[in-house]
């Protein structure tokens, strides 16, 4: 009766999920694919936190980005001060300060950039501004049950004000430029194949433990309780619990999530812009999620990764057709099918692959906390 | 501030501040009331809101080329030609998009936010390829275009009257379609309770149909008014959607009173702001302003304090 | 079981579980409760009855923190619980039952009523809960009080009616509430359903205090020890069955219609 | 790397302008003649293993089709088709015909930096004509320095760069404004200004170099002001500008917001054809005044390096190409004609190194000089930037400019201009 983290049938697909990404990729991929597979894996995290919030808690999201890209431009800002070298930058007015400040006349490096020459203090910070921001926004709205369509909007908002700040503080931000040029990690040089490499293994690692992570609490009680909540947030409350610390938790833990996937984007592709921030690259991040099924964290995975890799090959063939895919895309998973495409596989692979080795589906017992929401949003 | 300007330059800058802050009620008000009608009433969130407006402005487009080219008498008045158009266009598109997407998602307002968010990416494309990526200039009848002047400095734009006007006459048809005929009384019985509404013998799918018609319909009006005062390309629409859904949910989602009382407020509080800092600051205070009030009173303005 | 019309003569003014006074509730201007006032002692069963719209069922939204008072006090033991939260209400003992089954469709029986299980109710605690003998026993216990033993498994989207209605009852009886507020329990139940369902709630109230709201005045007269007549958010009348029955007034606009 | 440069800049700059003369006509020879590509064998053009075969070069255009920058790049990338036309009909480059493998940068710029990866690494191809804003070239730039392509970039820009895998095709910010500030200060009297633009960081750039020279030359900045991208409410500024009464309206809106911020100015009552206030633009080309409306901003100046109206034999002979090719409603901005620039400057480039290899051609590149330009004659600089003229463009209202001012000599391009930052 105890349960345990995965079902026999969960940790083969974990180990099939590793495989491709461990092995697989690695070993067929040149070093741009592979480089590119890292990025879309980076967008990963972000829908496995949107799995977790969205999908079980019925929170949607549509300020991702915003973790996403506090998380990055964190990572982003220790990488400019790295390479902002009073050597480096000697023929700036004043040396030592990132290219963009000195463009746009500041002359001494602001308050809060100083603890960003740090590299412990960065990595904290890359979790921890992202969290505290999602508990600020937490805290104001679910301690006062917004939930729903008005969430969405409002972290929608948030995007917004995000970007138009970041745009608009060019001195201290880098503007719609974004920071670029980052070049060396402690004076490890990111931009060289074999950093990629490297870089992509760690970026998958952190991917797996985050999926690891994802799961423990999808199989604790507080998973059932966020399904419990989607449904039925009255009834909860009245079972005893303070609804809003449980959404607040799992909406820190959705943007811890997206911040770790910003910091390797950072790292990986080598600068941080406002574009991530957005409310576009914000909703796109929810679709990944949404194509790979929102109710499960593997299929976050294959969704961020399918739906990326369409759009590079499809946009290289059909660049007009893209957005018709992309917005098709979109109405299919919602019309047709909500449960994506883990639903699609447990309905219609799954069935034909258990024909085939004769042996009875697993019973439904360990699916039910996943597969088919009576109700797929929150009130 | 006032000590580099004389009396009669401040109270006149007052005056114009005032005017422009009350041409952007107008112009929120036309984005919102659309929106307020469809998200307000029917609980959809309409994602492509902004991409019906785009409908409405391109069937502007169009008639003006057709007009220029045809019947250059008619130049004059055919602004009001195509703004007819427009809401058909936006009105009938508005409609198959229920029939083909919307009436399938009431129960999942979340995900008629997904579906319409696709919508939209589709929409634009569409504009893409039909009238190009670039922006097409919709010529004005010169008589939109001056202003009056009343003072030295103060000049009253026309087509800002022009906006104001048309804001005024639509939130009436609208007011008097949603409260003082039957079929609003159809409408707001359905959103209260649907199955009861569908057993009195209302019937709920044409309601629904009409309804989302409508909103779009006042949609594809209000681009088309905008053609006046800003741009039109296929990602035009995207401009509008934030401020769009602030506006509407600010005001308490299921008022229309209340959109058009925070449209004022935002508008007024935005166009003074700009008066003081820049416009970018401007925006995010603003913007800020109505989030933080919106964690304080998640309700918005105007809302029925309901029994459960 | 219990004689109806045992009850206290008279409320003594102390010791009682839950006081309600003066209670007030406005919606804009419409007083759904108002100037509400009675008393519940321990091991009491109240029963409330009224027209439609007389206020009950937000008389026991307030008293649970979901609609929040205007005025007055709802103090339980020495608690005052209109300025508690939802779910502190629920850790001092007040278990509520809604009129329409509230249960979480997409778990199975044994994760709804583990779910309502008084432990592990913090984020961490949730997080760290463990599924122990304790729990399953608790539960199996609970489960066959409610006729469910054999459903442990069953989805509970797919239960009947009335199986969703013992389902929430089961949830409630785990958080071992002091005092346990019943919306309704019966409606919309088929006829061996309502049988069933009362033999249920005869077991369960013996060593709780229960405010139930019900319509069906052949359950009401089996059950109440006392009775409170609710009519436009006012208290009409109180006593046992027996006297409100003869009450003139409760007979003019409520068991006269 | 500009302290090396600048002592050298101005004896080198009149010894290349004697030599412009007397190699041009040569060099328009070799143009019409065909060279074999068997002159140029494959093993000692392309020692990179570039995409260079024996009767094929590859290149790469990156642009976006997509998003909304697409609304902006779309002239450029027909402007590089038809240079790319014209240069194979004209025998192609060292022999080989140019074939191109075009990229779509959907507006996004870890995509531009994706596509331009893709084109170096995977397509190999031997240069890439493309990106529009600032912030897609600051995403490829690390790309092509770091797998050593060659980028040539059409937009008039910013400044404050110098990439030695980059070729910057339009005018750096020194360039623009500079001519056009001093024109409406001798021509037209002004003595106060007041600055607006989009808020990034081109137009803030811009106006921190016009703001420094109107008070060099003693005169008033009234008023500085910055909208978001994409802002369509301007009445407010509009308010405020008719405070301060300025002379010039200097006005750096960009995208969809300009035609936002025409047309309310022009209901505002601000006549632009009047002398006062007078507006002065390096954002507004002809093909924003398709969205805007020819009747909405007639009057207004414009000072920028190319007009579609200039009057020279090699423009009239571009429009008529670009017309040929592209339909006969097309308009051509400043942005299209440099991005028309980047293949044959590329071309004459490797024709000038014998060679398709990235270090021969950045090497041969200072100092190229294009005298069928449709602008007129440049000239590739040190710096990488070009030598070319500053015009003036008076609106009419037919959407098109009429040239009033014309700088006498080519103005040289200062991406890191001493005393203006």
């Amino acid at each position: 009766m105890n349960i345990t983290l995965y079902s026999r049938r969960e940790w083969i697909a974990l180990a099939i999920l590793s495989a491709l990404i461990l092995i697989v990729f690695p070993a067929t991929m040149d070093i741009f694919r592979l480089n590119l597979v890292g990025k879309y894996l980076t967008y990963a995290f972000v829908a496995v936190g949107l799995v977790l919030c969205w999908g079980h808690g019925g929170i949607l999201s549509l300020g991702q980005g915003i973790f996403f890209g506090l998380g990055g431009y964190c990572m982003a800002m220790f990488l400019k001060l790295e390479a902002s070298s009073p050597e480096n930058t000697a023929i700036q007015s004043t040396p030592g300060i990132p290219d963009f400040m000195d463009w746009n006349q500041v002359t001494e490096l602001p308050f809060w950039w100083v603890p960003f020459k740090s590299f412990p203090f960065t990595l904290v910070a890359v979790v921890v501004v992202p969290v505290i921001f999602a508990w600020i926004i937490g805290a104001a709205m679910f301690k006062r049950r917004v939930g729903g369509v008005y969430f969405a909007i409002i972290t929608q908002a948030f995007a917004a004000i995000l970007t138009i700040l970041i745009v608009g503080q060019q001195g201290y931000t880098g503007g719609v430029n974004g920071i670029t040029d980052l070049r060396t990690l402690l004076g490890w040089d990111i931009r060289t194949d074999g950093a990629k490499v490297i870089l992509y293994f760690v970026n998958a690692a952190l991917l797996i433990a985050v999926l690891l992570v994802g799961q423990m609490v999808r199989v604790s009680k507080f998973g059932r309780l966020l399904i419990a909540m989607r449904d039925k947030e009255d009834r909860v409350r009245f079972s005893g619990y303070d609804v809003a610390n449980f959404k607040m938790f799992i909406f820190c833990l959705a943007a811890a999530f997206s911040a770790i996937g910003g910091a390797m984007f950072t790292l990986q592709v080598g600068f941080m812009s406002p574009s991530f921030v957005g409310i576009v690259p914000s909703i796109e991040m929810v679709i990944f999620a949404a194509v790979g099924g929102r109710l499960s964290l593997f299929g976050a995975v294959y969704g961020a990764l399918i739906v990326n890799w369409a759009k590079t090959s499809f946009s290289e063939t059909f660049p007009e057709l893209w957005l018709f895919a992309m917005g098709g895309l979109f109405i299919a998973v919602v019309m047709t099918f909500p449960n994506g495409l883990a639903g699609l596989f447990r309905s219609h692979v799954e069935p034909l692959v258990a024909r085939l080795l004769r042996k009875p589906v697993v019973a439904a017992r360990e699916t039910t906390t996943a597969a088919e929401p009576a109700k797929l949003a929150a009130e | 501030m006032i000590g580099d300007y004389t009396l009669v330059e401040f109270s006149s800058i007052l005056a114009m501040q005032g005017f422009a802050g009350l041409i952007l009620f107008s112009v929120f008000v036309l984005m919102a009331l659309g929106l307020a009608v469809i998200f307000g009433q029917m609980g959809v969130i309409n994602m492509a809101h902004g991409e019906f407006m785009i409908l409405g402005a391109y069937v502007t487009w169009l008639c003006s080329q057709f007009v220029t080219a045809y019947v250059p008498a008619l130049f004059p008045i055919y602004f009001f030609i195509a703004m007819a158009l427009a809401f058909v266009a936006s009105g009938a598109l508005g409609i198959l998009v229920e029939w083909a997407l919307i009436r399938h998602l009431y129960k999942r307002p979340l995900d008629t936010l997904l579906a319409t968010w696709g919508l939209s990416l589709i929409l634009q494309q569409l504009y893409r390829s039909v009238f190009g990526a670039r922006e097409v200039g919709v010529s004005l009848p010169d008589w939109m275009m001056g202003s009056f002047p009343l003072t030295d400095i103060i000049e009253v734009p026309i087509n800002g009257l022009f906006v104001m006007a048309l804001t005024i006459l639509i939130s009436l048809a609208v007011f008097l379609l949603m409260f003082r005929s039957r079929w609003g009384k159809q409408v707001r019985a359905v959103v209260q309770n649907r199955p009861m509404a569908g057993a009195v013998g209302i019937n709920t799918k044409k309601v629904d149909r009409l309804t989302f018609g409508l909103g779009c319909g006042v949609a594809g009006v209000a681009g088309s008014a905008f053609t006046m005062i800003g741009s039109t390309g296929p990602t035009a629409g995207q401009l509008y959607i934030v401020d769009t859904f602030l506006v509407v949910v600010f005001g308490g989602a299921a008022s229309l009173i209340g959109t058009i009382a925070s449209a004022f407020t935002i508008s007024q509080a935005q166009s003074t702001m700009e008066f003081f800092m820049s416009g970018s600051m401007a925006k995010v205070l603003t913007l800020l302003t109505v989030v933080g009030i919106l964690m304080l009173r998640p309700e918005g303005l105007f809302t029925l304090k309901m029994r459960r | 079981m219990q004689q109806a019309n045992t009850a206290p003569a008279s409320p003594a003014p102390k010791d009682f579980l839950l006081s309600v006074e003066g209670l007030t509730v406005s919606f804009d201007g419409f007083k759904a409760v108002n100037g509400l006032s009675f008393y519940v002692d321990e091991n009491e069963i109240r029963v409330i009855i009224g027209p439609n719209g007389a206020g009950k069922t937000t008389v026991l939204d307030l008293i649970c923190g979901r609609t929040r008072a205007t005025e007055g006090s709802i103090r339980f033991r020495d608690q005052e619980l209109t300025r508690m939260k939802e779910h502190q209400i629920v850790h001092a003992g007040v278990g509520r039952k809604f009129q329409n089954p509230s249960i979480y469709e997409d778990l199975t029986v044994f994760e709804n009523l583990e779910l309502s299980f008084p432990r592990g109710r913090g984020v961490f605690g949730a997080l760290a809960f463990r599924r122990d003998a304790q729990v399953i026993e608790r539960v199996e216990e609970i489960a066959e009080t409610i006729f469910l033993k054999d459903q442990l498994d069953t989805q509970a989207a797919i239960l009947s009616h009335g199986q969703k209605q013992w389902l929430e009852i089961g949830m409630l009886l785990i958080q071992s509430p002091e005092l346990l507020m019943l919306d309704e329990p019966v409606a919309g139940m088929s006829v061996s359903e309502r049988v069933k369902t009362a033999e249920l709630l005869h077991q369960i109230i013996k060593g709780h205090s229960v405010i139930v709201i019900e319509h069906d005045m052949k359950f009401v007269q089996d059950i109440a020890h006392r009775v409170t007549v609710m009519h436009q958010g006012k208290v009409l009348s109180e006593g046992s069955m027996d006297h409100v029955q003869h009450d003139p007034k409760v007979i003019e606009v409520y068991l006269g219609h | 790397m500009m302290s090396d440069d600048t002592p050298r800049k101005s004896p080198i700059a009149t010894r290349r302008r004697v030599l412009a003369g007397m190699s041009a006509l040569p060099f328009m020879g070799i143009l019409g003649t065909k060279v074999s590509a068997a002159d140029y064998p494959t093993a000692v053009v392309n020692t990179t293993g570039l995409a260079v075969t024996d009767d094929k070069v590859t290149v790469g255009i990156l642009h976006s089709v997509t998003g909304t920058m697409s609304i902006s790049e779309t002239g450029s990338v027909q402007a590089e088709k038809l240079a790319i036309k014209q240069i194979n009909d004209a025998g192609g480059v060292l022999g080989r015909q140019i074939d191109f493998i075009q990229e779509d940068g959907a507006s996004d710029w870890p995509t531009f930096a994706e596509k331009a990866k893709k084109l170096l690494v995977q397509d190999k191809v031997a240069s890439v004509m493309g990106c529009w804003t600032s912030a897609s070239r600051k995403a490829v730039l690390p790309v092509f320095e770091q797998y050593n392509g060659m980028l040539y970039y059409p937009t008039f820009y910013e400044g404050l760069e110098q990439s030695p895998n980059v070729i910057y095709t339009g005018q750096e910010a020194t360039q623009q404004i500079i001519a056009g500030i001093d024109w409406v200060v001798s021509n037209k009297g002004a003595k106060s200004f007041y600055l607006l633009g989009s808020d990034y960081i081109w137009p803030r750039t811009s106006n921190k170099i016009a703001r420094k020279h109107i008070e060099k030359l003693g005169l008033e900045v009234v008023g500085e002001e910055y909208y978001p991208l994409g802002h369509t409410q301007f009445n407010s500024v509009i308010n405020k500008i008719k405070l301060r009464k300025p002379d010039v309206i200097y006005a750096i809106v960009v995208g969809g917001s300009n035609v936002a911020f025409y047309k309310q100015l022009k209901a505002a009552g601000i006549d632009m054809t009047k002398e006062k206030p007078l507006l002065l633009t390096i954002s507004v080309t002809e093909d924003e005044i398709l969205g805007i409306g020819g009747e909405n901003i007639v009057g207004a100046y414009a000072c920028m390096k190319y007009f579609q109206s200039l009057p020279n034999d090699n423009n009239v002979e571009f429009v008529k190409a670009f017309k040929e090719m592209w339909g006969d409603d097309i308009v051509i901005g400043d942005v299209t004609q440099a991005a028309y620039l980047g293949p044959w400057l590329w071309k004459m480039a490797v024709e000038k190194a014998g060679s398709f290899d990235i270090d021969k051609v950045r090497e041969a590149s200072p100092g190229i000089e294009f005298a069928k330009a449709p602008e007129g004659y440049v000239r590739i600089h040190e710096n990488h930037h070009l030598w070319s003229k500053t015009r003036v463009g008076h609106a009419l209202d037919d959407g098109q400019y009429e040239v009033v001012y014309e700088t006498e000599d080519l103005v040289e391009p200062e991406p890191f201009p001493e005393g203006y930052q």
